[in-house]
């Protein structure tokens, strides 16, 4: 095993020998050769291939389905539609949108959404049968936006949704599912405070997680009722639950092996393939596998939501935010559920505010059902809030950083979500990038720089680690949570910094539903910290475990055993160490196999925020705007790998530029997707971006043991306004439109230009 | 005794932002508060999490509350 | 699906001929995704590829030769070609990434008629024309002349292009071709716009050619355009009058890619900007080319 | 109708019998077991199945499957030499140019081609030849990194052996 000694020789933090060091990933050889196995490359005996048929309408009544001409056709197995599915009037409300969601049953609420599925001998022959099903469908209107959704007389998705949130319960249906209210201090006080007043309406449209892998799952449910499933997902444990309650069944009924998986960002947390791919193979008694073509991902898997976010707020002269007001609306999709409960938390999160409202609102439409994305809502709101505060800063002529230092969150501040802030690093980031040589650097003639911050909570969650020593001396670790990231690293480095003994002997493996007790998604950002959590925690058990077998052979206390640096000493001296390997040899002997699980709901996920400085050049003949240098600072709390923290940095900036400059959902006038492909939906390549520089602050987070806080979502928050920041200190145009496509700011352009005329 | 923080939500079917219980469990806590208006306990449970003292916890149901205790229910976060 | 590789220009007119839904391709990087998109569905494949005619760059006596099917990279990465004309070899090697550039062509840019081909300007500039192969022979046309519409050609069923004749530009001659895309790379021209000139010994823009992409049903010159150079030389008075020409002449759509607006004003800052670069390479200044 | 495929994959004579009208892609994952070529768009806008035939690099997804009749195709799992991990290999690896992993087979078949032409490439000449291969998770950043790491590890190599 090599340990790069890029960029910093050593070891980065003083005190740890592994933690903090850049080991190359266990999974990395494979995935450098092209023996990975992700989702779409299992194959099994006797296996044969699913298609969807999907709904060209965004709105319509299914008057009928016609399978008899597809079931004829050469190499099907078997067809399925809604109506081999458990009825969804069984099931809770969520879950039965679920299942409405993987096949329609009396309407089709998107286009892409499915309405029947064929499984055949080869994929083509299984698409054209898909196509020999006819359907009648009545058309009905459609709505595309929230605005045109939350009308008086909008067409209704669902004629039983009742809005939550509102006391007394409104009596009539709308498409509006849910409001969330914040409030506290008084309001008009606050801007009656203000020396300086600035109200925006600001929109974005619904962008894609765009992972390079399209979804693929592989079903063999043809033994004992019992249904194998392969699956490349965040989490399998959460697709074998929502399998479940789709095809209502036992969830243990099912065994999910987890894929390599090629990309979520949020996205794979939710179940499309899964529940088809098992009635199909069950229909058809032979394994069943299904992937998605990259336009039926972008049709039918989740994109997060487009948006209307109206911002308010206020600030004396001396930089003393007074007040805040915040309403926004935010589209779900088909379905009830858009991130609008963490948007509306996070929208001012990161800053004390004596005086705020903050109103949100889920609202339903004839698009995919969103699916979460990237600290899923607070880009939406941040876009927002974080422009406004750019906004107040240059009408009070005061340094971007600098008034946001004077109102920063900081520990025992309240949340505007409710509970005081614990030790938190929002100010240390601030000042990271206030002192960096990005920031201090002059501005090049031409160019403009803007700032932005953001947050999200981090999430621990339910996760189980056990730990095996093997007879050489070598250790198993073994989680259930999907490597999306680098994940593998980080639990070989806390397991040797924990033993005491290379990472190179430590083989992490994530394993089945059948093999290891339920683990949470991968999301959240919370892997590091939970996964760590267990694998620290069942380390240790292995540790004083250890110590207890050298007591043993020794015939000494185990107060008189210690374990340093990979083996057993006594502190008198007098006994010859041993090492991990030689107790491991003798296990036998002293009381059987070394193996400890440990298993926890694990709490104390410690809040992440990050500052982001931007330089931009917009060429204002054409509207397109280059990024010219950017600098990230994000509090990582301690940074285990610091490439893969780096990386998740990198990462989240980048996902966040596409959806600041050219990332959208584009629909036709009947609702329909114009640019269902990576040609037209574009996420930067390489020649639009300069290097990320990234800074990694490191408060500790007081309540996990090596003190990590998640690194995976913040990033993505600030992009958007840090761009529009940066677009309006160069052009003077304040973008409020999301993205700042070449067409739009040129737009903007023309109109700064004609009001100078 | 603990006190119970309302969000502006909540405070919809409270009428208040705070008040003051004898609850040793959250499991307790939630009965209390939905004999006193009842229907809230559904909503303080389906998707909710519970911040006690600060932390904030998930599946926090049978957890005890210290003596003292400041308790938020808020919306339950997930992630991507 | 059927497939075949002729080896010669005979074998595969034969082909077409024979089997009316029969395609001919060249990289197919338009072809296939419109095949799993659903359109067309040919009953046959003809891949020209082996066909020695239609591949290759060969130096003639007046220029080149430049096979039909010859991969766009072949021609960017030959120094004579490239060299002698740096906007059409930036046009041609402007068309996808280094993965397309190794199959796309000059045959299949022209004959897959997108109005945003980004080659198409860049022969339209420099008079390219096209040797078509049919059941009635051969016979040879302006590559003007070839495309009609969005996804049109008038080319019979039978015939196919096999190859390009293209002129060496005269002295103190300069091309040039930029477009405008939302990325940097990876995307369709939302707007292309291609110039010729050549510059007399006083420094006035003689034998202007102009044409522009993605502004209207097929790549056209302006000659409006061209007028307001010619005789004239590059400053900001004639930049001008050939940016108010070029945007006057668009006749775009509104699309997902552009708006009409967008498009007819960018037409003309592309214009001016391809004719500052043009006329710098007429007097000898190497320009590096836009990406 | 079917062809059959004789050609020359990682070294490998190889026989296979394709669609006629099928991918190259689908031929080398479905017909030839080599599944480490990815597909993620199957329109050649993503890269992730970029493969070398004829040492040039294409994408398996734009190819009719006949084509390959004849020639030699190198794809990632042809790049290491037995237990011999070429140089990118080695980079991405030490650089954390990963992480999912999915479109890294793509982007080292494109790093190859052109450090194969270009052996000391600039910063924008590397994004500007890796710009048809898309990743959503790095940023590009320690890609990029990687490849003007493997490049100086080559040349570096190339004058030690001269």
């Amino acid at each position: 095993m090599t340990i790069t000694d890029e960029p910093q020789a050593g070891n980065e933090t003083p005190g740890y020998k592994w933690v903090g060091t850049r080991p190359i990933r266990p999974d990395g050889l494979d995935k450098v050769t092209g023996k990975a196995r992700f989702g779409a490359d299992l194959v099994l005996p006797n296996m044969i291939e699913g298609a969807f048929l999907r709904s060209p309408h965004a709105h319509a009544r299914i008057v009928s389905i016609d399978t008899s001409a597809a079931e004829t056709m050469p190499g099907v197995q078997a067809v399925i539609t809604g109506a081999d599915f458990p009825s969804p009037d069984d099931m809770a409300p969520g879950d039965a949108f679920q299942a409405m969601k993987i096949m329609a049953r009396d309407k089709v609420l998107f286009e892409g959404h499915p309405v029947a599925a064929v499984a055949a001998t080869s994929r083509a022959e299984a698409m054209a049968a898909a196509k020999a099903i006819v359907v009648e469908y009545e058309v009905l209107p459609h709505v595309g936006t929230v605005g045109e959704a939350m009308a008086d007389d909008a067409p209704l998705l669902h004629d039983t949704l009742i809005t939550s949130g509102i006391d007394p319960a409104p009596d009539t249906p709308s498409n509006i599912a849910a409001r969330n209210l914040l409030e506290r201090g008084d309001l008009d006080a606050g801007f009656a405070a203000a020396d300086v007043i600035v109200e925006r309406t600001f929109t974005n449209k619904p962008v894609h997680q765009g992972y390079i892998e399209p979804h693929a799952a592989v079903a063999d449910a043809s033994q004992n009722g019992r249904a194998n499933l392969w699956c490349s997902s965040q989490g399998h444990f959460d697709m074998r639950s929502m399998t479940a309650k789709v095809l209502s069944c036992p969830p243990s009924m099912i065994n999910v092996t987890p894929a390599e998986i090629g990309g979520g960002f949020g996205g794979k947390t939710t179940i499309y393939l899964e529940p088809v791919a098992i009635l199909l193979s069950r229909k058809a008694n032979r394994p069943v596998r299904m992937v998605m073509d990259r336009d039926e991902v972008f049709k039918a898997t989740g994109p997060t939501s487009g948006a209307e976010v109206r911002v308010k707020m206020g600030v004396t002269n001396d930089g003393t935010i007074t007040a805040a007001d915040v309403w926004m609306a935010l589209e779900a999709g088909a379905f009830p559920g858009s991130p609008m409960g963490p948007a509306t938390m996070t929208a001012l999160a990161c800053y004390d505010i004596a005086n705020f409202r903050v109103e949100g609102f889920d609202v339903v439409c004839n698009k995919p059902k969103v699916a979460a994305y990237r600290a899923p809502g607070a880009p939406i709101s941040a876009w927002g809030v974080e422009s406004v505060v750019d906004e107040l800063a240059s009408e009070i002529g005061m340094d971007p950083i600098e008034l946001r230092l004077k109102n920063p969150a900081v520990e025992g501040v309240q949340a505007p979500y409710g509970p005081a802030f614990p030790r938190i690093g929002f100010v240390e980031t601030l000042e990271a990038i206030r002192d960096s040589d990005h920031y201090r650097s002059p501005v090049a003639p031409g160019h403009g720089r803007g700032v932005a911050c953001g947050f999200w909570f981090n999430i621990g969650g339910n996760s189980v680690a056990t730990v095996n020593v093997h007879e050489d001396g070598n250790v198993s670790v073994i989680t259930g949570s999907p490597d999306i990231g680098g994940s593998r690293s980080s639990m070989a480095l806390f397991v040797a910094e924990e033993l005491g003994i290379d990472v190179d002997r430590i083989n992490p493996q994530i394993v089945d539903t059948d093999t290891i007790g339920h683990t949470d998604v991968t999301g959240g950002s919370r892997v590091t910290l939970s996964a760590g959590k267990v694998v620290v925690e069942a380390s240790r058990k292995v540790k004083a475990d250890l110590c207890r077998r050298a007591a043993k052979a020794w015939d000494c206390d185990i107060d008189e055993v210690e374990w340093v640096q990979g083996q057993a000493q006594h502190i008198s001296g007098t006994e010859s160490p041993l090492s991990l390997a030689a107790i491991a040899k003798n296990a036998g002997r002293t009381g059987g196999p070394i193996s400890f699980t440990h298993a926890e709901n694990v709490r104390g996920a410690g809040a992440g925020f990050t500052t982001q400085v931007v330089d931009v050049e917009v060429d204002e003949e054409l509207g397109h705007t280059t990024i010219v240098r950017y600098t990230t600072a994000q509090d990582a709390g301690k940074a285990i790998h610091p490439s893969y923290v780096e990386g998740q940095m990198q990462g989240g900036v980048v996902q966040g530029i596409g959806w600041a400059l050219n990332e959208e959902y584009i629909h036709r006038a009947d609702g329909t997707l114009d640019n269902p492909s990576f040609l037209d939906y574009r996420i930067p390549v390489a020649s639009d971006l300069p290097m990320i520089e990234t800074i990694v602050v490191e408060v500790p987070n007081p309540a996990h043991p090596y003190g990590v806080r998640g690194v995976g979502e913040a990033g993505i928050v600030p992009p958007m306004a840090a761009i529009g920041n940066a677009i309006e200190r160069s052009t003077g145009c304040r973008m409020a439109d999301l993205p700042m496509s070449p067409v739009r700011m040129l737009e903007a352009i023309n109109e700064r230009n004609a009001a100078a005329d | 005794m603990v006190t119970v923080k309302f969000s502006a939500t909540l405070k919809a079917t409270t009428g208040t932002d705070e008040i003051e219980v004898d609850a040793p469990s959250v499991r307790r806590l939630v009965r209390l508060l939905d004999e006193r208006w009842p229907g809230i306990g559904e909503q303080l449970t389906a998707g909710m999490a519970v911040a006690i003292n600060g932390e904030i916890i998930p599946d926090a149901m049978f957890e005890e509350l210290p003596d003292g205790a400041e308790v938020h229910f808020l919306p339950a976060i997930a992630g991507g | 699906m059927d497939y075949l590789a002729p080896t010669t220009v005979e074998e595969a007119v034969g082909a077409l001929v024979e089997q009316p839904d029969a395609r001919v391709f060249a990289g197919a990087t338009d072809l296939i995704p419109q095949i799993r998109a659903g359109r067309p569905e040919p009953g046959l494949l003809i891949d020209l590829k082996r066909i020695d005619r239609c591949t290759g760059v060969a130096e003639t006596d007046t220029g080149w030769t430049v096979g039909a099917a010859t991969p766009t990279s072949r021609l960017t990465e030959d120094p004579e070609f490239s060299g002698a004309l740096p906007g059409l070899s930036e046009a041609a090697g402007l068309i996808g990434s280094d993965q397309i550039q190794n199959r796309s062509s000059l045959g299949g840019n022209l004959c897959n008629a997108s109005p945003a081909a980004d080659s198409v300007p860049g022969m339209l500039i420099n008079d390219v024309r096209a040797v078509i192969a049919g059941a009635s022979g051969e016979r040879t046309v302006p590559v003007g002349d070839v495309t009609t519409g969005p996804g049109r050609t008038s080319l019979a069923d039978d015939e196919f292009i096999v190859e390009f004749e293209i002129d060496r530009p005269p002295a103190n001659t300069g091309d040039a071709y930029l477009r405008m895309i939302p990325r940097t790379e990876m995307d369709i021209a939302v707007v292309g716009a291609g110039v010729r000139l050549t510059l007399d010994d006083d420094g006035n823009c003689t034998d202007v050619r102009i044409a522009l992409g993605a502004v209207a049903p097929t790549a056209l010159r302006v000659p409006d355009a061209e007028a307001a150079l010619t005789g004239k030389p590059v400053d900001a008075e004639t930049l001008a009058a050939v940016a108010a020409a070029a945007s006057a002449a668009c006749n775009p759509i509104d699309d997902k890619r552009g708006t009409i607006a967008y498009r007819q004003q960018v037409a003309g800052v592309l214009a001016k900007r391809a004719v500052t670069i043009a006329a710098q390479r007429a007097a000898g200044q190497p320009v590096n080319g836009a990406h | 109708m079917k062809t059959h495929v004789h050609c020359t994959i990682n070294g490998n004579e190889t026989d296979f019998l394709a669609d006629s009208g099928g991918t190259l892609l689908n031929a080398l994952r479905d017909d030839v077991g080599l599944t480490g070529v990815k597909e993620g768009c199957g329109t050649g806008d993503c890269g992730a199945c970029s493969i070398l035939v004829e040492e040039r690099v294409t994408c398996a997804c734009l190819i009719f499957a006949p084509e390959a009749q004849g020639t030699t195709i190198v794809t990632i799992e042809g790049l290491a030499e037995a237990d011999h991990l070429h140089p990118l290999q080695e980079t991405f690896l030490e650089g954390a140019a990963l992480q999912c992993g999915v479109c890294t087979p793509g982007f080292l078949m494109a790093a190859k081609a052109l450090l194969d032409k270009n052996p000391d490439p600039t910063e924008t000449e590397i994004r500007y030849a890796l710009a048809g291969n898309l990743c959503r998770c790095t940023g590009y950043d320690k890609i990029i990194r990687a490849v003007q790491d493997a490049a100086e590890r080559m040349r570096t190599n190339t004058n030690g052996a001269a």
